[in-house]
């Protein structure tokens, strides 16, 4: 159930009730248990959540990247631009990867295939997209090596992988990315394994190239200073669902679910000065291979009534633009 | 790289005295010697010594190494006890069938095994990967002669197809130089071509699972350009080892088959030799093998930079 | 004990780049390079820096994993940088470690039981009795049930995990113990609960801590005293609410400002400071910061600054920040520095970008 | 005996020469035309006067056949072309005498060291005749409809020789006793066809002119176990038979050998090795515990057994004999062999040296297994004689 | 932070309870077909004399015989019972198997563990194994066993040898890799001593890929066995092995198949059941494997 619909025509990305299980040997794990969210144009929409919530799961399926034998998107549709990615051919589907959604990854050290250049491999997304001639392509790789910002890039796209930098890789991978000017731009974790000064540029970098070509930008990640200085809309995921949507400022300023709020609080932060004790989230995340009854978060919830045990939250208006999965979520934004 | 090659070189030839001095005593222990069968069964034992004698075999160990030691740094293999005639000359005679056989034999299980391996990768857990890890473990299982005799049996005798045996150098024509290799070939093969796509299959499954194979989708790479352009190439340092090793353990494989066979190799030429007890022989041609393994050994190391960049000599 | 519990001087460490016969001079890595501090009983230090700049071979230097190419590690006055193998066992007691990675830094055959308990089997022989005695205590101690004593390292949870590696370093109830990104590899709910454990068990037992981290967030809440290092050198050590309030060395103020804060309205600064980590096999003469440095002067290309004591008890090696003064002993001022005014922390900030919304 | 003997011959004229002796020598025109043991060959003086250790390269080619020294690999196969300036004589071939006319442009000798593959090959057609094929093929090239196998009237006699040095061996009654042990047709059979295998009771075989039933009653009798332990005293002591592993037959009678002592209690081993080791430590004189030997088996031609003094197997004198049979009055018989001029005073000394023999036993003898050949149908015009098969007067259709 | 790095190598997964069998094999099916075939060959060698006639004695008179209620698979050119000494031959085969797979491991750990821990000795050793890969097995084994004439003791060690080099390099890779690894700079860290380490933490990660080489290893015993009987080296005549058995027989292909098929598939099925438990074992213990199935 979709609530405040965006309007049509600068729609990017709708998701509606996206399931994904994975399948063990001797058991199904509900990495996502139905999820709805949109991504308008040239929009910056965050997700966050601990590991495990399956924030990678929806990058993963929504590409349709999951490894074939051990994992399924089982419902729900993902439509772009109107069409639904999950009824593509595969055929269908490579034309859009790397062309109109493009993605990078967290570890850049392991991203970048080490026997290739730099430049090879910017290349192909070139080649394989736009069709041109290796010469063409090559040219554009160097140009997009200049716009992420890497100096001299005449003689870095000669270079391979394990001659640079973590920052300089992750530069790379983000002008492989932006090689066919896609629309929207996935980027799961991208500045996690970087050091804090590299981690800035990075997220500068992104942010600026974002204004320039007009992408939108789907920024996973665990970390809420990164969320708070990128993005301009965020959902949270707790156990394979939405537990709220907001804009960044409210979201910051009065969360409505109580594990964002328990999040938020257990973060060490300078405004609230030298605490002697952080405030913790009690217990852990429940596992995903029984099914859960009520909310997932009422083990470790401060709110919890009985109806929490019973009846699944379901994601509803708490503000404008502002949702939240808790039965109790107004009582929350006001503590 | 050149400092690396240098290092590698000398210890090339201290491994080759290594096995020198090593084979050297170890045929003086074995009980018999080339006098015994020159004499042949119906000579009495003084007539014996005194061939060994006029042989110089009773010289003290010492003396008759550094004789044949000298002999090495001379280019000198020795002469066969059995035959007179000069070690260095019966091995280049037999060296073409047994290099033609070796060479075949890798040819075909490298094509073979390593496409085996990756269809197999790519359809992992799937019916394909299931018959090819089968056939692959099932090749590993049967002994070489066991195969060549069954050949033998179905296509030179039933069908009549290929000859049974003998070698036609190459100089008498491709046509016979090849048709005489085909069964020869398939059965020294069957085993490396399941211990190749073995390895190959686990290399692939390795690379398969690494992130920038997921970046290569990512990009919207087809099927076939994440497995031979992007994995096969990652994978390719292990399967460069398991190609070594094969060559490596050929030489035991090729003794059996151009025994079967009947192909003038030198497999063939050390076995009569050590049943002769002709030590000059087994020395030359073991030191020769050795040799030429570790050089394989350089020879793929060398052969890494190729398929990796990052490793540097 | 009157001196410091823990006293480091003129630690360094060179790891030789291969050792080919021919070459002359072999390059050498300067991972640690003169670094010294002092731990108090009680007292948490931490270590903070980019991958790179030797926080974790300090780690390791302290706890002797690797041998210092020079300089001494006093503990309670007793050097124990050159001890032989069996005179540093009997040390092994006063100092333990937390390693960073929960799922590799347990033995995973081993059952929980067996891996706390190890560290005092190393001294003395323990019945089943005792040992299962010892390791109830110990997973007491550390928040968790007694009977996980049986469970593997691959049935328990991360944080469970990393509360078993703070039980093994406990059992010898040592007085210092080094936590090596001891929360770096956890979740952020997960890691509010272990940083929590930490300091209980500094209040309640007054073990020493020496916490490597490069989470600002983190150091900032249980430091007592930072030391911020840049390329295998200790660059600014100050106490922790002078350090944040006001960030002397160019660089800690950049890292500093790197960090993001959980903080949608706050001003958001062009990057503050460009360019990648120099490689430490030929590092930048002089001041290595120097040719990302915005404020460097020629002097800094020139020779390393030496680390000027300043008067809120900080220490910090910048030419322009804290300039060396030529009379020995006499703290520099803040105010001292020509290039120093108070306005001058505005200049880094002027950069602001445009708010981006 | 070495024949190293003074420059007894003289060339009278082109076709004849004359041979002076000091002592009576009977034997001179069977020991220049011998068949088989130590066959005398005809060189001219400067290759033959060199020592016994150097090879002879010198090939003058001047019989039916040239040996080509281009395609020679020692070891695989050797090529002889036919030599076109040889002149057969006129008379018709017999044995390796008469006219050596050819009929084929290249004779190829090829080394095949598996019987199955040499079998195969020769069915196949890509070998046109086999020397002695193992006797497991016979039946098999008997039932192909185009092949032949060439069963000789002689073959070669298998023969046991105990080490009359060691115990048991040393006393006679002990090998007396194996004479009862052998049943020769057994021992056969382990490895040839039924049809193919003679016993041979005389110690001058059976297609020799002195070949005699002499004092043979032992053989005939078969083989009686208890009674051959009883005599023979037998203590008990080991018996180490040599068994080599690379021939079929002797491999297999060696077994059978030791199998059959043991039934009887008689503490028999064997000790396998290639030829190479059999040989070895068959000169080995010391006890059976530091490298002796009790027993070992090997064969030779049956012809061969006709000449008593150019075969070393057919002397008994001891020590410095062939693996040291002691029997006086066989040796002293023995030496009247070459003296005696006519074959029957021959064939009665021969009647003498066996008694005389068999009294001492030297030897235990296992049966003969008729030598064979096997070729194509398509090969043609080959000479039936003992042993061999010439390659000359062959025809391919 | 998802966490940084998963397991590199096998983690045992709680304790094996029998109840688990069932489960175990249907997932791992490999091990399970492999381990099953070989303990039914080895059971079958074992009882060998309950259920096998005699397979020494000889009587020529019935040599080659078509298989009969008396012989049922006929009787070999020495008239003995082909089908007594196939299952005979199981024993040598199997045993010079076995235990030539368990020295070379034996061996191979030993080496590889002192050179995987101690740098002078590494280059040293290394160097020889280099010297001694590079003598192929077959003649290796000829040499030795003409050295001291054939039987099943020098038979092993003539296997073995050749493999040990292999078994080392496996070992000394696997114990650089775990050498590094925090679990055991931590008992370091807890005053741990050299022998401890070596025996608590770091020897159990060597044993699984051990057991996969050893069934390699094993899988090329048997094999060079026969190899060796073939070329006539092998395992004395009167032992009954497959290796030797084939050997023997391969005159009488065409005559009595049996002599040679006998052995020959025995031998194939044996090989087969040690590489598919060391098929199965390779997964098993490969966690990377777990997760793509």
């Amino acid at each position: 159930m979709q609530l405040h619909q965006i309007a049509g025509n600068d729609l990017l990305l709708d998701v509606r009730n996206l399931e994904t299980h994975f399948y063990g040997e001797d058991s199904v794990t509900r990495a996502l248990g139905g999820i709805s969210f949109q991504v308008k144009k040239g929009e910056t929409l965050g997700v966050v959540g601990e590991s495990g919530c399956g924030k990678s799961v929806t990058a993963l399926s929504i590409l349709r990247l999951l490894p074939k034998l051990t994992a399924r998107t089982v419902g729900g549709q993902v439509r772009f631009h109107g069409r639904d990615l999950l009824e593509l051919s595969d055929r269908e589907m490579r034309k859009i990867r790397g062309d109109q959604i493009a993605m990078i990854f967290q570890e850049p050290m392991t991203s970048l295939n080490p026997v290739y250049t730099v430049g090879h491999q910017i290349a192909e997304a070139v080649q394989i997209h736009a069709k041109a001639s290796r010469s063409v392509a090559m040219e554009k790789a160097e140009e997009m090596l200049r716009l992420v910002r890497i100096a001299d890039p005449e003689r870095r796209v000669n270079n391979y992988p394990h001659e640079m930098s973590g920052g300089m890789r992750q530069r790379a991978m983000i002008a492989m990315a932006l090689a066919c000017s896609p629309e929207l731009l996935i980027a799961d974790e991208p500045t996690t394994a970087l050091d804090v000064t590299i981690q800035a540029q990075i997220l500068r970098l992104i942010v600026d190239l974002k204004e320039r070509t007009g992408t939108a930008v789907m920024f996973i990640t665990h970390d809420l200073g990164v969320v708070a200085e990128t993005c301009q809309r965020v959902i949270v995921m707790y156990a394979g669902q939405i537990v709220e949507q907001a804009n960044v400022i409210d979201l910051f300023a009065r969360p409505a679910h109580p594990y964002t709020q328990g999040l938020m609080r257990s973060v060490p932060d300078r405004r609230r000065g030298r605490q002697p004790r952080l405030p913790e989230i009690p217990g852990i995340v429940p596992s995903l291979r029984e099914p859960i009854f009520g909310c997932s978060f009422a083990p470790r919830c401060p709110f919890v009534i009985d109806i929490c045990r019973e009846k699944t939250p379901v994601l509803r208006d708490v503000g404008s633009s502002h949702a939240a999965a808790c039965w109790r979520a107004e009582e929350v934004m006001g503590a | 790289m050149a400092t690396y090659i240098l290092r590698r070189v000398v210890s090339t030839v201290a491994v080759m005295v290594m096995v020198g001095v090593f084979v050297f005593l170890l045929l003086r222990l074995a009980p018999g010697d080339p006098a015994d069968i020159i004499a042949g069964p119906r000579a009495t034992p003084e007539m014996i010594a005194g061939i060994r004698e006029q042989l110089g075999l009773n010289q003290p160990l010492a003396i008759q190494f550094v004789h044949w030691a000298l002999g090495i740094l001379g280019g000198d293999l020795g002469t066969s006890i059995f035959t007179g005639r000069p070690v260095l000359e019966l091995i280049s005679q037999r060296l073409e069938p047994t290099i033609s056989l070796s060479l075949l034999t890798i040819i075909l299980s490298v094509t073979i095994g390593v496409s085996f391996g990756v269809l197999a990768a790519w359809r992992s857990g799937g019916l394909v990967d299931r018959i090819l890890t089968a056939f692959a473990t099932l090749g590993f299982s049967v002994p070489v002669f066991v195969v060549g005799f069954f050949l033998i049996y179905l296509f030179a005798i039933r069908i009549r197809w290929l000859p049974v045996q003998g070698y036609q150098p190459i100089d008498h024509g491709f046509g016979p130089w090849v048709v005489h290799l085909i069964l020869p070939t398939v059965t020294l093969s069957v085993p490396y071509i399941a211990f190749i796509a073995r390895i190959a299959r686990a290399s692939m499954l390795e690379v398969l699972s690494e992130d920038y194979m997921r970046t290569a989708a990512a990009k919207g790479a087809s099927a076939y350009s994440m497995l031979f352009h992007h994995a096969l190439k990652n994978a390719g340092v292990p399967i460069l080892t398991v190609i070594g090793l094969s060559f490596a353990g050929l030489i035991g494989g090729v003794v059996i088959t151009e025994t079967v066979f009947n192909i003038p190799g030198v497999g063939r030429l050390v076995v009569d030799a050590i049943n002769n007890r002709d030590y000059p022989i087994i020395q030359g041609v073991l030191i020769l093998v050795s040799g030429l393994y570790v050089l394989i050994n350089l020879a793929v190391d060398l052969s890494y930079t190729l398929v990796d960049p990052r490793i540097r000599y | 004990m009157n001196g410091p519990l823990l006293k480091v001087e003129n630690l360094t460490k060179h790891y030789p780049l291969g050792s080919g016969i021919f070459k002359k001079s072999i390059p050498v890595i300067r991972a640690v390079e003169d670094v010294s501090f002092s731990v108090e009983a009680g007292e948490t230090l931490c270590i903070v820096g980019e991958s790179g700049c030797g926080k974790s071979t300090v780690a390791r230097l302290l706890m002797r994993l690797v041998q210092p190419t020079s300089g001494r590690v006093m503990i309670d006055g007793t050097d124990i940088a050159g001890l032989k193998k069996d005179a540093l066992h009997a040390w092994r007691r006063r100092m333990q470690m937390v390693f960073q990675d929960p799922y590799s830094s347990l033995n995973p055959r081993l059952t929980a039981g067996q891996i706390i308990a190890e560290p005092v089997e190393n001294f003395e022989r323990l019945s089943r009795k005792q040992r299962q005695a010892l390791a109830a205590d110990l997973l007491r101690k550390v928040g968790m049930s007694p009977e996980m004593m049986h469970r593997l390292p691959s049935e328990l949870s991360g944080g469970q995990r990393q509360r078993l590696g703070i039980a093994r370093a406990l059992s010898l109830n040592p007085s210092l113990i080094i936590a090596d990104e001891a929360v770096s590899a956890l979740d952020v709910s997960v890691q509010a609960q272990i940083l929590n454990l930490l300091l209980d068990l500094q209040l309640q037992m007054g073990i020493a801590f020496v916490f490597i981290s490069h989470d600002l967030g983190v150091v900032e809440h249980i430091a007592h005293r930072v030391a911020v290092m840049y390329l295998g050198r200790i660059v600014e050590l100050a106490p922790s609410e002078a350090l944040f309030a006001k960030p002397v060395h160019p660089y800690t103020e950049a890292l500093i400002a790197a960090a993001p804060v959980p903080d949608p309205t706050r001003i958001r600064l062009e990057a503050p400071v460009e360019g990648e980590v120099p490689s430490p096999i030929n590092p930048p003469s002089g001041c290595a910061f120097h040719p990302r440095c915005p404020l460097a002067v020629e002097r800094c290309r020139i020779d390393v600054p030496p680390l000027v004591p300043m008067p809120d008890g900080r220490v910090v090696a910048c030419h322009v920040r804290a300039p060396a003064t030529d009379i020995p002993g006499r703290l520099a001022e803040a105010g001292d520095c020509p290039l120093y005014p108070v306005a001058m922390s505005e200049t880094l900030s002027a950069r602001a970008s445009r708010v981006h919304r | 005996m070495s024949w190293r003997g003074p420059r007894i011959f003289r060339k009278k004229d082109d076709k004849t020469f004359t041979a002076a002796l000091k002592e009576p020598l009977g034997l001179l025109l069977d020991l220049l035309a011998k068949l088989a043991g130590p066959v005398p060959f005809m060189m001219r003086e400067k290759d033959a006067d060199r020592p016994a250790t150097e090879q002879v390269t010198a090939n003058i080619g001047s019989g039916p056949f040239k040996f080509n020294e281009a395609l020679a690999k020692p070891g695989a196969s050797f090529t002889y072309d036919r030599n076109d300036k040889y002149a057969p004589r006129k008379a018709a071939p017999d044995g390796l005498a008469g006219g050596k006319v050819v009929n084929v442009d290249r004779v190829i000798r090829e080394n095949i060291a598996d019987q199955q593959t040499a079998f195969a090959a020769l069915q196949s057609g890509e070998i046109d005749y086999i020397e002695s094929p193992s006797a497991d093929l016979w039946a098999l090239i008997e039932s192909d409809p185009n092949l032949e196998l060439q069963v000789r009237k002689s073959g070669s006699v298998f023969f046991m020789r105990m080490n009359c040095l060691l115990k048991p061996f040393d006393n006679v009654k002990a090998r007396q006793a194996m004479l009862h042990l052998i049943d020769q047709e057994a021992v056969m059979r382990t490895t040839y066809p039924p049809k193919y295998i003679n016993s041979v009771t005389s110690v001058f075989g059976n297609s020799t002119p002195y070949s005699n039933e002499e004092t043979t009653g032992w053989f005939k009798k078969g083989g009686d176990p208890e009674r051959a332990k009883q005599e023979a005293g037998y203590a008990g002591e080991k018996v180490v038979i040599l068994d080599p592993t690379d021939w079929a037959a002797a491999d297999n009678m060696a077994q059978l050998l030791a199998a059959a002592l043991r039934k009887i209690g008689v503490n028999a081993e064997l000790a396998p090795s290639d030829w190479g080791g059999l040989v070895a430590r068959r000169a080995n004189k010391g006890s059976v515990d530091n490298g002796g030997w009790g027993i070992f088996i090997t064969n030779e031609s049956d012809v061969a057994r006709g000449d008593p003094v150019g075969n070393p197997t057919l002397s008994a004198n001891g020590e410095n004999g062939w693996y040291w049979p002691k029997d006086d009055e066989y040796e002293a018989l023995r030496a009247k062999w070459s003296v005696v001029e006519s074959l029957e005073e021959r064939k009665s000394l021969a009647r003498k040296m066996q008694r005389a023999y068999w009294n001492s036993v030297g030897t235990v003898l296992l049966g003969e297994a008729l030598s064979s050949a096997s070729h194509r149908k398509a090969l043609t015009g080959l000479i039936d004689m003992p042993d061999c098969t010439p390659v000359w007067n062959m025809q391919k259709a | 932070m998802t966490l940084l790095s998963a397991p590199v190598e096998y983690v045992p997964t709680g304790r094996l309870r029998i109840s688990d069998v069932p489960r175990l094999t249907r997932r791992h099916p490999l091990v399970s077909a492999g381990s099953g075939l070989l303990a039914l060959l080895i059971i079958l060698a074992l009882a060998a004399p309950l259920c096998a006639g005699d397979p020494v004695n000889m009587d020529p008179f019935k040599r080659l015989q078509p298989p009969s209620a008396e012989m049922w698979f006929g009787s070999d050119n020495l008239g003995r019972d082909v089908f007594a000494r196939t299952i005979f031959g199981a024993r040598i085969s199997l045993m010079v198997g076995l235990l030539s797979a368990a020295s070379a491991a034996f061996a191979g750990l030993l080496i590889g563990v002192i050179a995987g821990y101690s740098r002078s000795f590494d280059n040293v050793v290394m160097r020889v194994m280099d010297g001694l890969m590079s003598i192929p097995t077959i003649l290796l084994a000829i040499a030795l066993i003409s050295l001291t004439g054939p039987g099943i003791g020098i038979l092993i060690v003539a296997i073995a040898i050749p493999e040990t080099p292999a078994v080392a390099r496996l070992v000394r890779s696997v114990v650089l890799g775990v050498r590094e690894r925090p679990y055991v700079e931590a008992a370091l860290c807890g005053g741990a001593r050299l022998p401890k380490v070596l025996w608590r933490h770091i020897l159990p990660s060597t044993i699984p890929p051990l057991m996969v080489q050893g069934a390699t290893v094993c899988a090329n015993a048997i094999m060079t066995e026969a190899g060796l009987s073939f070329l006539g080296v092998g395992v004395p005549p009167e032992i009954p092995s497959w290796g030797n058995m084939i050997a023997s027989s391969r005159l009488y292909l065409a005559m009595a198949p049996l002599t040679i098929f006998a052995p020959g598939i025995c031998l194939a099925v044996t090989v087969l059941a040690v590489n598919l438990l060391g098929d199965g074992l390779r997964d098993l213990f490969d966690p990377r494997a777990k997760r793509r199935r």
